[in-house]
Formats: structure tokens, sequence, C-alpha cells
């Protein structure tokens, strides 16, 4: 059989081909997404912020112990330290933001009743907040993943005996099933960490469904009975095909699932089981705030606002992942 | 046949604006459709057949627009274009409004039959309900007429038992059934045109063999006239009086069929016979068509097959041959195809040297339609990107729920 | 005959999820380190004596699976234990709660469901026209807000500084004006709305944006479909495909959304409770918590997890009974 | 790099000797045109749910209210012939015939309900785990979609070469060298060694599916409906390139399609399949040109021929295809057959006969409008009933379904409404009556022919197999007919 010239590298065709994949393909089309690119910007500030303020905490307990509450934040002009309280007296409590008729530049966002600067807390309540996100999350992806995988498949009674599970984990409203298992689990004294657990835990059954649908459906694919008909282990076709294609829209799934996560760590802070003071959170400080509603009405606005602003990059980052991997859009 | 067509389309142009470019999905087609007869318009996918039947009811879908030619329905204008003052193409005053198109032409004049039956009735309504909508909406009767005349239209389409079956949803229907009830759909609005659109494509050859019955016999009764759009030259012969045989957005021959299969006079409707397996003789050798169909947003310079045609020479690839009349048959009908080899055409096809051709014994080649664009001639831009099958084939539409 | 024989099938299938979720909270609920009598104890003075009495009341000295028998054996008759602080049985005190949190959950759906349908069906038909992009907007804005800071800013709007609107506590339309000192029924019905209409908003804007998204990709997708390619060939007009053809298959994955949901409203309803100080069950959830009542945490949790499984049940034949595909009886 | 079973190339220079491709048997070889797969008595049954109370459901109309459902699907029921060396065996079948099931099941990517397949001697329905896997070395599969036979996120030069790695063949190098070799075997470059699916066309995607095929150097091939998925004009090219493959490396192909014409041209015998059986198997120009079964007949003449002279030469079959849930018994075609034959209690003439049977089907699919008898009788017999017992029987059917009679002879239908086999099929719809047409009864009509005539046939009561002499070549015709017993 005469093997001709072939014609399909004449030109024809970009040499991006060669290489381009699945996943470049996506980047370019994220680049090209508005929606996505403004996700991104957001999640990007969010996350530089999150970085310096855990640097700068960490770097000080390196550097001077854990006990010293010296950190960058003071050694730079800009922050002073979120927890500390100044000497009672010496601060000015609740001043209201730069914008204000009373307020001063140097505390743009106004102080807390305790005399702490507002912009400093909003700041680093960032790093609890955005932290306890993306670990829950990527907990819950985790314990999903696995769960999920298994279940789809092997399908039959292991399916069967997962999904169930599942179901129960799932119908316990992720609010109460974390506030439970925090306060319980820690005897009473909740905290950051375990909120993060307990909502790991309690998105295990969202990840696993949708992992498991995936599974499903590639697991229909031609190529999964190629490679079996092949001869290819069970081990290696989960491994090198089962996963890489079912990954991609659960990414997208996570990605908007950190917005949930920083949604619901919130509300529990909120109502005070999850960061405990003095510790900046914007869930918490809007607990501390909620008894100042009418004497300082500032102090609710801005962590509200910050959630806000930081849930919505994460959607509309997911937004954008999803009409770039969604194949009815592609066409 | 009657001297005024039913239909009559002229340079029809459709076009998709796409990011990548213009997609010249139809590109100048013209044609009649007489009354009472079945014309093919066959091709390969991507010949654009799709689009040019939805054109004709002025149902392309964004982002693709018809931008030129004219389209005349018993006198009336269903398409046309005139020059506004200012050197603009502006739509005609005559054609007809969207209102217009709607209320008058769409269902009661002209209906259609969809490809899939599976995905083109509504799933959560009553096939009976689906019908009967049809035939108030477009026969100006009562509801319970219209029911009566649905029941007794599923009855004529070989639906058993239409009178209990008027109440059941799509999914308790077979395919081949749910063809039937498009087909009663379209016959029951008692249009005067017939667009189907790969009707029996997605069926088994035992149904396939009942619908070509079916749309036969009732074709016979009702006088209708249908527009056959189809890949399947096996269909073709079956039922069709003429035939369109399309090629990148162009219709490349056009005859009455029995002069299309034996005395074909376009290289491209001669290579597809020789290439199809018969289920009535045993063929040795199929003698397959070099390459694949290029993408229409960069078709090939001169004619559009040149690329792909045996018979092809020097002067293909700088002419575009017009579908010319190149014979008359017995009956005094045209044979029209568009190859500079025949007399019709003076343009020197017999000088001119034969292109050299790559050996290419099977690959489907996607670089010839640029292996050379040397001559001069209104040649598209550079290198068409082909080969390319469809996007990334991404498992897609993740989430839950199944149905 | 189908319909219920599969609503049958529902429940029955809804039985193992409870019995799991029973052994969930109660396997929670005695996961805490060291003695939950001690915990519940905190901060009021106890001699040994008590502790151990209080312990014998609550079987605790029994192995943890013959305390599960008997925590079952009594949920089965409808007793779900003892509130330490409150000294009252857990059943009667939900009893006395669950009325303003169904108000609230059921509102607060009426409000999503009321504006999420006719704006996700406009914005669909207007695909990025302006008001397709303001609605989205408006959804991206109702997702990623928390409904707590929603109902803590409507506070400060119409309660604190315009003080149009109570911000605090709700009037039960179930209790006769007299108890207000109303003025017969309009005043007692107007008390009641405007008592409810903060806390509505509050815990509906996160449904009704959620919804709205869902419906507009919904209709968007149904609007491409071949059947309402075939409509419009037959001339059907476009205002008839959009509110029958197109709506009506659209409507199915709505239906779902709504019964998964009401997870997230539930939970947000232990928050909105909060923010406006309604004694539901929400609130009596947080007091509980706070108090470690455990008894009643336990009850809380079984009986919120059964109102969102028979809320799902109900969804799932609602969705049975509209789409004609779904085949009674047989397994999802 | 392991020394297997299956390695021919291993030692040899990958780039220099075309044989690296070449297949040179080891161990129990089999000569070309001795058999080498035979299938004996195959079925593979589904039940149509999963999970762990599968098959169990809720019944509140009956006590206990829980039934223990049998509802299995027989995609492939008792299924026997033989493939041999060299050849290729088309297997031709409407949707739903099975065929496709009957592929997985040979390659054992489905487990057997019961049956043997027998690959050189050895029954593969025995085989599990890793005596199975290490087997797949020398069956191959191509599947039908090229779309999705193709794992979007592998390279081509990864997708051909892990048939190889599965069964450790070669070294990194030697694959990659035999891969590249590969693509220019079936018709493409070796320079698309490191290109993903997306970049090619199906026909390519087919050839790179062809390429993985053969990678492990196998004896035989199962092809599923490896060019429906194509444009007519690709679709020669492909199959041009799977025989020149056939050739160069004596492959056997199980050819599996529904298109007669692609069937006609590429197999050596045929094999048709109705329902979950092979209705007939014969030689390619005998079953073309000699059909023995009248399915074949059928399908054979429902085809559209590319040719306008020959129209009007189709003769059109009837009905649907039953439910395979509880297919007709005997002759599983025998409830659309245009040759049912009559049942041998009655003295009947043909004529007679052929006139009962069209009144039945009619009566069963319920496609005339209710009449009166007279209309009746003058439709369908040409106002002569069939004489003797046969037309007594008719004239009683004819009573229930006319719309001047009352509903006299209620006998026969009441009484036999045990038998549970479903001859109506999906052909008629449950319900009661004939709206609009109280006196009008067609399922006890219905109930009352097919229990007189049909259930009495020959063809319902036993499963045809005979041997037809052959009219072409000598190879020896099956038909499942009991026209030739």
């Amino acid at each position: 059989m005469a093997v001709g010239e072939t014609q399909v590298e004449s030109g024809a065709e970009p040499a991006t081909k060669e290489t381009e994949t699945g996943w470049r393909n996506t980047l370019r089309k994220i680049k090209q997404d508005t929606t996505a690119r403004w996700g991104l910007y957001v999640i990007t500030i969010v996350l530089a912020i999150t970085a310096y303020t855990l640097i700068d905490g960490n770097l000080s307990r390196l550097t001077f112990g854990a006990v010293s509450d010296f950190t960058m934040a003071e050694t730079l002009p800009i922050f002073e330290h979120p927890e500390r309280l100044p000497p009672p007296g010496e601060a000015e409590t609740n001043l209201p933001p730069a914008f204000h008729a009373d307020g001063t530049m140097s505390h743009p966002l106004g102080t807390d009743p305790n005399g702490r600067d507002y912009f400093t807390r909003i700041v680093y309540g960032a790093q609890v907040s955005v932290s306890v996100g993306i670990a829950a999350t990527f907990l819950g992806l985790l314990g999903g993943t696995i769960i999920g995988a298994v279940a789809g498949y092997y399908g039959g009674w292991v399916d069967d005996v997962l999904m169930r599970a599942i179901e129960t984990v799932y119908a316990i409203p992720p609010l109460i099933l974390i506030i439970v298992f925090t306060v319980f689990v820690s005897g009473g004294s909740p905290d950051v960490m375990y909120a993060i657990v307990g909502v790991g835990i309690a998105f295990i059954p969202v990840f696993a469904r949708i992992i498991r649908s995936e599974v499903l459906s590639v697991r229909e694919m031609d190529y999964i009975e190629a490679a079996r008909a092949a001869g290819v282990k069970d081990r290696d076709i989960i491994l090198r095909h089962v996963i890489p294609n079912s990954f991609a829209p659960v990414l997208v799934y996570a990605t908007l699932q950190i917005g949930v996560t920083i949604l619901i760590v919130a509300g529990i802070s909120f109502l005070g089981f999850g960061a405990q003071p003095p510790t900046p959170d914007w869930g918490e400080m809007l607990n501390t705030s909620h008894g100042y509603m009418h004497s300082n009405v500032w102090l609710s606005i801005w962590p509200g606002l910050a959630i806000m602003i930081t849930i919505m990059g994460f959607n509309l980052f997911g937004d954008g992942l999803q009409d770039a991997l969604d194949p009815r859009i592609n066409e | 046949m009657s001297s005024e067509p039913l239909l009559r389309v002229e340079n029809l142009k459709t076009q998709f604006f796409t990011d990548t470019g213009t997609v010249r999905a139809v590109d100048g087609i013209s044609f009649e459709v007489y009354e009472g007869e079945i014309v093919g318009l066959v091709g390969e996918s991507g010949a654009g057949k799709s689009v040019a039947s939805m054109s004709l009811l002025r149902l392309v879908e964004n982002p693709g627009e018809i931008v030129g030619g004219e389209v005349t329905y018993k006198g009336e204008t269903i398409f046309g274009l005139e020059e506004g003052p200012d050197g603009e193409l502006r739509k005609r005053d005559d054609m007809l409004s969207n209102e217009e198109m709607r209320d008058r032409i769409r269902g009661n004049e002209i209906a259609v039959i969809f490809q899939d039956p599976m995905e083109s009735l509504n799933p959560v309504f009553t096939v009976g309900g689906q019908l009967r909508e049809f035939i108030e909406l477009n026969r100006d009767l009562s509801r319970e007429k219209a029911r009566e005349e649905a029941v007794d239209m599923l009855r004529e389409v070989g639906i058993p038992d239409p009178e209990e079956r008027y109440e059941e949803y799509p999914h308790q229907f077979s395919g081949g059934m749910r063809q039937r009830v498009l087909i009663a759909m379209a016959l029951a609005c008692e249009p005067n045109l017939i667009i189907a659109d790969e009707p029996t494509t997605a069926l088994d050859v035992t149904v396939e063999g009942q619908i070509i019955d079916l749309v036969d016999d009732l074709q016979e009764k009702y006088g209708t006239s249908f527009i056959w759009v189809t890949h399947d030259l096996g269909v073709v012969a079956e039922i069709c009086d003429r035939v369109n045989v399309m090629y990148l957005g162009e219709i490349v021959e056009q005859a009455p069929i029995d002069e299309l299969f034996y005395d074909t006079k376009h290289p491209y409707t001669d290579a597809l016979l020789d290439s199809i397996p018969r289920p009535d003789r045993t063929v040795g050798e199929l003698d397959p068509i070099e390459g694949v169909m290029p993408e229409a947003i960069s078709p090939p310079s001169g004619c559009r097959f040149h690329p792909r045609c045996p018979d092809a020479r020097e002067v293909c690839r700088r002419v575009h041959p017009e579908n010319r009349v190149v014979d008359t048959t017995e009956s005094a009908e045209p044979h029209r195809a568009a190859c500079v080899k025949h007399d019709a055409f003076d343009v020197g096809y017999d000088e001119s040297p034969p292109l050299e051709k790559e050996p290419q014994v099977t690959s489907e080649p996607d670089a010839d339609t640029e292996a050379g664009v040397t001559g001069p001639g209104p040649g598209p831009g550079p290198g068409t990107g082909t080969g390319t099958g469809t996007g990334p084939g991404s498992s897609g539409g993740g989430g839950e729920g199944s149905e | 005959m189908g319909l219920l024989r599969y609503t049958t099938y529902r429940f029955a299938q809804a039985i193992p999820v409870l019995i799991g979720i029973s052994i969930l909270t109660f396997v929670l609920a005695n996961l805490t380190p060291g003695d939950p009598v001690r915990l519940m104890l905190q901060g009021v003075e106890a001699d040994q004596e008590m502790i151990e009495q209080i312990e014998a009341q609550y079987g605790l000295d029994r192995p943890l699976y013959e305390r599960y028998l008997d925590y079952m054996a009594g949920l089965v008759q409808g007793d779900m234990g003892h509130s330490f602080h409150r000294n009252r049985s857990v059943s009667e005190l939900i009893a006395s709660r669950i009325g303003p949190t169904l108000l609230l959950v059921l509102s607060a759906y009426a409000f999503a469901l009321a504006t999420s349908i006719p704006l996700g069906i406009i914005a669909a038909k207007r695909r990025n026209e302006p008001f397709d992009h303001v609605s989205r907007i408006v959804a991206l804005i109702g997702v990623s807000t928390p409904s707590f800071w929603i109902g803590i800013m409507l506070i400060l709007i119409f309660a604190v500084q315009l003080g149009w609107l109570p911000s605090a506590g709700l009037v039960y339309p179930w209790w006769s004006p007299e108890t207000y000192g109303h003025d017969g029924y309009v005043e007692h019905f107007v008390e009641t709305i405007r008592h409810l209409l903060l806390p509505m908003i509050a815990l509906g804007t996160l449904q009704m944006a959620t919804l709205m998204r869902v419906e507009r990709t919904q209709m968007i997708e149904s609007l491409q479909g071949e059947y309402v390619k075939l409509a419009r060939a037959y001339g059907v007009p476009e205002r008839t495909i959009l509110r029958k053809h197109a709506f009506q298959v659209a409507q199915l994955p709505i239906i779902t959304i709504v019964g998964l949901n009401l997870s997230t409203a539930l939970g947000g309803a232990v928050l909105t409770e909060f923010v406006f100080n309604i004694n539901g069950l929400g609130r009596l959830f947080y007091d509980a918590i706070v108090q470690l009542d455990y008894q009643v945490i336990m009850g809380i949790t079984m009986i919120i997890a059964t109102m969102f499984v028979i809320g799902v049940i109900i969804t799932d034949i609602a969705y049975a009974y509209i789409d004609p595909r779904v085949t009674y009886g047989e397994a999802e | 790099m392991s020394d297997t079973v299956q390695d021919p190339g291993s030692d040899r220079d990958p780039d220099g000797d075309r044989s690296v491709i070449g297949s040179e048997m080891s161990g129990e070889d089999v000569a070309h045109g001795e058999t080498l797969l035979e299938v004996d008595g195959l079925k593979k049954y589904f039940s149509q749910e999963s999970g762990l109370l599968s098959g169990v459901s809720l019944d509140p109309s009956q006590f206990p209210p829980i039934e223990i459902g049998r509802n299995r699907v027989k995609a492939v029921d008792d299924v026997n012939f033989e493939i041999r060396r060299g050849e290729t065996l088309g297997l031709v079948g409407e949707s739903g015939c099975g065929k496709s099931t009957l592929g997985r099941t040979i390659l054992r990517l489905l487990k057997p309900t019961d049956g043997n397949i027998y690959f050189k001697g050895q029954d593969l329905a025995d085989l599990s785990g890793e005596a199975l896997r290490q087997k797949r070395a020398e069956i191959q599969m191509i599947f039908q979609d090229p779309q999705s036979s193709l794992d979007p996120r592998m390279k081509v030069g990864r997708i051909i070469e892990e048939p190889m790695r599965a069964h450790g063949m070669l070294d990194d190098e030697g694959r990659e060298a035999r891969a590249k070799d590969l693509l220019e075997k079936v018709g493409l470059d070796s320079r698309h060694y490191n290109r993903h699916p997306h970049a090619f066309s199906g026909g390519q995607r087919q050839r790179v599916n062809l390429a993985r095929a053969l990678s492990v150097n196998p004896d035989f091939i199962v092809c599923d409906e490896p060019v429906s998925a194509l444009d007519v004009s690709i679709q020669a090219q492909v199959l041009n390139t799977m025989e020149e493959l056939q050739e160069e490396f004596g492959l056997t192909y199980l050819f599996i399609a529904h298109d007669l014409s692609v069937i006609r041209h590429i197999s050596d015998r045929v094999a048709v399949m109705y329902l979950g059986n092979v209705v007939e198997l014969a030689e390619k120009e005998e079953l073309f040109e000699n059909p023995q079964h009248p399915y074949t007949e059928a399908l054979l003449e429902s085809i559209p021929v590319p040719d306008p002279r020959q129209r009007d030469a189709r003769g059109v079959l009837e009905g649907e295809v039953p439910s395979p849930v509880n297919p007709p018994s005997g002759c599983r075609f025998r409830t659309r057959c245009p040759r049912l034959i009559a049942p041998d209690e009655y003295a009947w003439t043909d004529e007679e006969w052929a006139h009962t049977r069209a009144f039945l089907r009619a009566v069963k699919r319920r496609t005339f409008e209710p009449m009166t008898a007279a209309e009746i009788e003058a439709e369908f017999f040409g106002g002569e009933l069939p004489t003797g017992d046969a037309g007594e029987i008719v004239r009683r059917a004819i009573d229930h379904v006319a719309t001047d009679r009352g509903d006299a002879g209620a006998g026969v239908g009441a009484e036999t409404g045990s038998g549970t086999e479903t001859e109506s099929g999906s052909d008629t719809a449950g319900g009661p009556e004939g709206v609009g047409h109280p006196n009008v009864d067609w399922a006890d009509a219905t109930e009352l022919l097919l229990e007189s005539f049909a259930r009495q046939s020959i063809c319902a009561r036993e499963r045809p197999a005979y041997e037809v002499e052959p009219e072409y070549g000598t190879e020896p015709h099956f038909a499942a007919c009991h026209l030739h017993r």
C-alpha cells in the first residue's frame, strides 16, 4: 500500500494544532471571555492579599517566635496589627470611614468599637475566609472524587451502598451539619479548623454526585471500551482515561463551590461557631457589629461587601470556565 | 408539468458570520419546483443542503443570514433584494413580512419534515395534541374538527389504533412511528410543498422502505410537491423526479432522475456513484473520491471540485463554472452541469494541461486545495483548515439528572 | 395508578435515608471528646453525684448501640427525648417552633418563584440584550451575597433609617388578632405581611437568583430544541412557542432544583431567624447549640433533614407527574 | 521488556523490516480457511434494572406487594456460527437486533449468559481476569463512533501504543517505531504521532482506530459499524484500506453493519440477525441472490437501489419489531412474516389463508376503521369467508369488530387470557375497546384469531433451523425458516 505525502501537514493547519490540548484551548477561551477575565482579576487580588497576610503572620512567628505579636504589618506603614487592642483611651473608637465628615485618612474605613483600624481587619479577614473556603472545598473535592469515582466506575452494589450513604449526609442541610459537627467534635469550643473539616465533610456528597455522574458518562464512551478491549488494566483505565476526562466539569464546579463555601463559613462565623475573636474574619466581624447596628452602621457594611465581592469573583470565574468547557456553546 | 413553477429559487446565498470567518454555506443556487413533483437535493454532509432548505422558509438561525438571491413562491416573494437609492441592497417592498411568512406560508403553504424524529416532537405534549395544534393553526379549523382531522391523518399515515395513540406521548412511539407522525403533520396542513430534510436517514432499512412507500402513495393522492433533501443516492433513485446535486454550497448538476444516473454530466456525481457499494450487485473494487470536501469558509478557487476531480485540468483551477445547460433530454427538459469539460463552456478545457496531482491513495487530504493556488482568479485567502473534525470531543454536558 | 405506586415507592425509599440520618446525628452527638454531661453542664455548678444521676437518667452509662436503639424506639413513638435546659420534651419544643420556620421558608419560596421565573424567561428571550445583562448581574449579586448580610442591610435601610418596617419578630397569622392587640383581621393580615417582608426577601434572594439563572439557561436550551424549530416551521407565533412549547420543557429541571435548594433554604432559616429574632426552629437550634442541649440538637437535625427529604420527594413526584417520560416504579 | 506470548516484533529492527507488522503466529496456530472462532449456543440476556434490589419492585395491587421481575432483555438468544481464518463474516440486522451485543459478547466485553465462544479451540466464555486480559492481544475491536472511540486527551501515538503497553510488548522506542509504522500502514503519516484526535476528520480517526487495533498484531477483529458514521465518499476510502490490511496481515473480520450494500461489498459470508437470532447464514452471493428466509428477502427488497430504473421492485415489511423482553415463540419473525405457514388443523386453500392472515394482522394492528361485517368480508376476503371450522372462527372474529353486530361469541377470547407470550408485541396499544364504537371489541377479536390460527402454526410451535442446498458456491446455506421443512 503506497503511502503518499500526507497533506494534513502542509501548512493548512497552524502549528498549534500539534500541541493544543483541551486545557490549552480552555485557557484561550477564558482569556477571551470577559466574565471569566473579571473573575480572574478579583480572585487574583483576593489571593494576593491572602498570601500577603499569611506570609506576614507566619514570617513574624518564624522570626520572633509564636508569642511575639510583632508582624510585618507593623513594619509597613499601611497596616497595623489586626488583632492587637490599642490601650484604652489611646485610639478613637467607632470612627466613621474617611469619606465621612468625621473620618480621617489614617483609618480609611474607620475603627471598630475597640479602636482597631477596620481597614486592616478587613484586609486580614480575607485570610480566614479565603483559605478556609479553598481548603474546605479541596477537602470535599478529594473525598468526593474518591467516593464518586469508585461508585461510578464499579457500579452495582458498591455504587448503591456508597450512594445511599452520600444521600444520607446530603439530606442534612450543610449549615446545620457543619455546626453540629463543629460544636460536638470540638467539645463545645468551636474553631476555624473544625469548621474546615466540617465543611469538607458536608460537601463530599455534592462532589461525589458530580464526579459519579461524570464518570458514568465517561464510562459509556467508546474509548473506555476500546481500552478494555485492548486489555488495559482497570487501574490504568481509571487513571489514564476516566479521571482525566471527568475532571474538567468538576473543576468548574469546584470553583463555583469555593464561593458557596465562603458563604457558608461566613454564616457559621456570623453565628459565632467559626472563627473566634479576636481573629479578624468577615463573618465574625459581622457578628460583632450586629450589636452596634444602631450606633455604627458602617461596621456592618464593609465585611459584607468584602464577602460579596470575593464570592462574586469566584462565581464569575466559574461561569466563564463553564462556558469555555461547554461543548454546546463551543459549536 | 405546468410552465410556471410552484417555487423558484434564483442565485440564493446564505452565509454564516462566525468568529473565524464567513461561511458561505449556500453560494448562489438556483432551481425550480413544479407542481406535483419530487425534487431531490443531494450532497454529502457540509454541502449546504439543509441550510438551503431552511432558507426557503426564511428560518436560518443566527449567525446565519440570507444575503442574496430571490425566492418566489406562487408569484409571491419570499425573499428578494433590490438596490436602494444609496446603492445599498435592501429588502424589496413586495417581500412577505415576517407575519405573512408565519401566517400564510409556513405550515399551510410549505411544510417541513425534519431528519430526527426523536428530537422533533415536544416530549411533554401528546402526539395528538401537537398535531392538532398545527392543524388548528394552519387550516382555521375548530378544536374538535382539528382533532378529528388529526386522528384521520394518523390513520392515513399508517399508525395503528390512532384514537388511542392520539393521547400518547412521543416517547411511547418508535422512531418509524414518530416519523409517520411528522409526515402526518406535514400533510395535515394541506400544503402545496413539503420540504423533507433527510426524513429517512435515522431509520432502519425496512422502516425506511415503509416510509418511502407511504410518501409515494400520499404524494400521488394529494399531489403535493416535495423537496427531498438527502445524502443517499438510493433513496433519490427511488423517489425523486428531478435531482439537484450539491457540492460545497453550489449545485453542480441538475437533471431528471434517469439522466442523472445514466447520462451523468458532472465528475462529482459520477465519482459519487462509483464510490458507493451496491446492494443489487457485488462490486469488486470501490473507486473512492480522493480527499475530503473542503470547508465552506474558504472554498478552492475555480471549480470547487477540482482538487478532488479525476478530470481536472489547469483551467479548472482558474475558471469557476456556473451551472449551465449542457444537454436536453428527450422530453425537452434541460440537463445542467457546472463543469467546463462540456462544450457549453468554451474556456479551452481540451487544450488545458491536466493538473499534476500528488499520489494520495487513501488519505483524506486536506491540503490539496492549496497544493498550489498559482493561477490568478478569485482565489480565496490562504490555506483551508480542513481535516479537523469537530471541536475537542469533550464528554460534555456534565451535571446531574438523566432524562 | 402508576403515580400512586410511584409515590409509595419513593416514600419507602426514604426510610433507609431517614434511618441513616438518625445514625449520623446520633454518632455526631456522641463524637464529642469527654463526657456529654459535663459539656451540658458547662457553667452549671454540679457535683459528682448529680453528674452520675444525670448520666443514669440519659442512659449514658450504657453502650452506644443500646442507647441508639432506645433513641430509635422513642423516635418511632414520637418521643425525641428531653431538653435538659428547658426541662420540656423535645417534641413539644419543636412543635411549638416549627410554624414560624415553615411560614418563613414557604414565603421565601413563593417570593423566589414569583420573581425568578418571569425574569428568567424574559432574559432568555432577550438574550444578550440590556435586560438580560442587568438581570444576570442581579442574579450574580444574589448568589454571591450572604442572606444574613442582606437581612442586616434591609434592617438598616427599612427599619433603622426609614422606619417603615419592623426589624424583628413575626406576627403569626394562625394566632388570633387579639393576641397582638390588632384591630380586626385586616390589620392582623397587614401586620403579618409587614413583619414577614424583610426576612422573606433576605432568605428568598439566594433562591431567586439561583432559580433565575437555571430558568434562563433552560429556556435558552429549550428554545434551541428541534421541536421549537418545528413549531416555527409550522407558523406557530413566537409568543406561543415561548409560553407553551419551550416553557413546558424548561420547567422540568427547575422542579428538581426547587427541591434540592430546600437544603440551602432550611440552613438559611437558621441565620435569618437569628438576624430577625424570629422564634422558629432555627433560633431554637442556635440556642440549643449554645447551651449544648444535645437532645434538642438531635431532634431538630432529624426534623430538618426529614423536611428536606419530604420536600425532595414531593418535587420528584411533581416531576413524574409533569414529565410523561418518567416511568413510575422503576428505580431512579 | 517482557517476552510475552504474542510478541513477534520484539527482536527485529523496528524500522528496517516491513514484517515488523507481519502476522506470524506462535503456538496453536490455525491455518487459513480453518475455523478460528466458533460460537456455540451463545446467549446474552440483560436485566432491565441494576442495583442492590434489581428486579424487585413494589406492586401494591397484590399481596405481598413485592414483585420479582424476570424482565430480561434477550438481546442474543442461542446463536451459533463459525468464522474461518482470513475471511470476513458480515453480520447484518436492524437496530436492536442484538448484533452489537453479539460482537461485544464475543470479545468478552460482556459476560455471556450461556454458551461457548471457542477461539482457536479455547473457550473464551470460561476465561476471566488476567487470563482474559492477556487473550485480548489476539482479538481486537473497531468502534462505530469516530468521535468517542479515541480519548480526546491522549495523543494519537499514545493511543496506538496503549494496547502494546498493556501487553508488555516492545520497549518504549520499539512501540513508538511501530506506532509510526502503523500510522503509515493505515494511510496516515508518521508525523501525526504527536497530534490529538480532534485534529483529525472522521475518516482519519477510523484509521487511527484501525492502527490501534492492529498494534498488538491480532488475528481477529470485530468491526462494529466502522463506516456507518462516515460520508459515502470517505466510506469507500476506509473500506478499501480495511481490505488491503486484511490481505496484508491475514486478518479475520467479523463485520457488523446495518448497511446491506457495505456488507455485500466486504463480506465473504453473511449472517442475518433478527431479534437476537441468526435467521440466515450463507455465502455472500448465495445470500444476496438466493435468500431463503422471508426476513432476508424483505430486507433486501427494502433497500433503495441507486438505480432509477429499478424502482417499484420493492415489497415492504409490515409492522414493527416486537420487544426482545418477551419475543414470539418459535420463529421470531412469524408475527410479521408475509409467509406465515397455515396451521395444519384446518383445510385451507392458499388464498383463504392469505386472506385470513391479512385480516389477522389488520385486526391486531387495528389498521382499519370499524365497519360493518359485510364491508369487512368484502375488503379482506373478497366477500367469501374460508370454508369449514376456520371460516366459523373468522366469522366470530368479524362479529367482534363489526359495527353492526352485537357482542356475540365472547367464548374463546376470554379463556385464553392466560397466554403470557406477547404475540401482539408492541404493535397494539393496550387499550380496551375501540373508541366510539361500543360493540367493537378489538382485544377479543385479536385474541381469538391469534389463538386459533397464529399460535397453531408450526412457526409458533417450533424453532426453525434448516440447511438449504446452495445455488451459488458450495458453502452450506443455513436458513431458520419452516418453509424449508
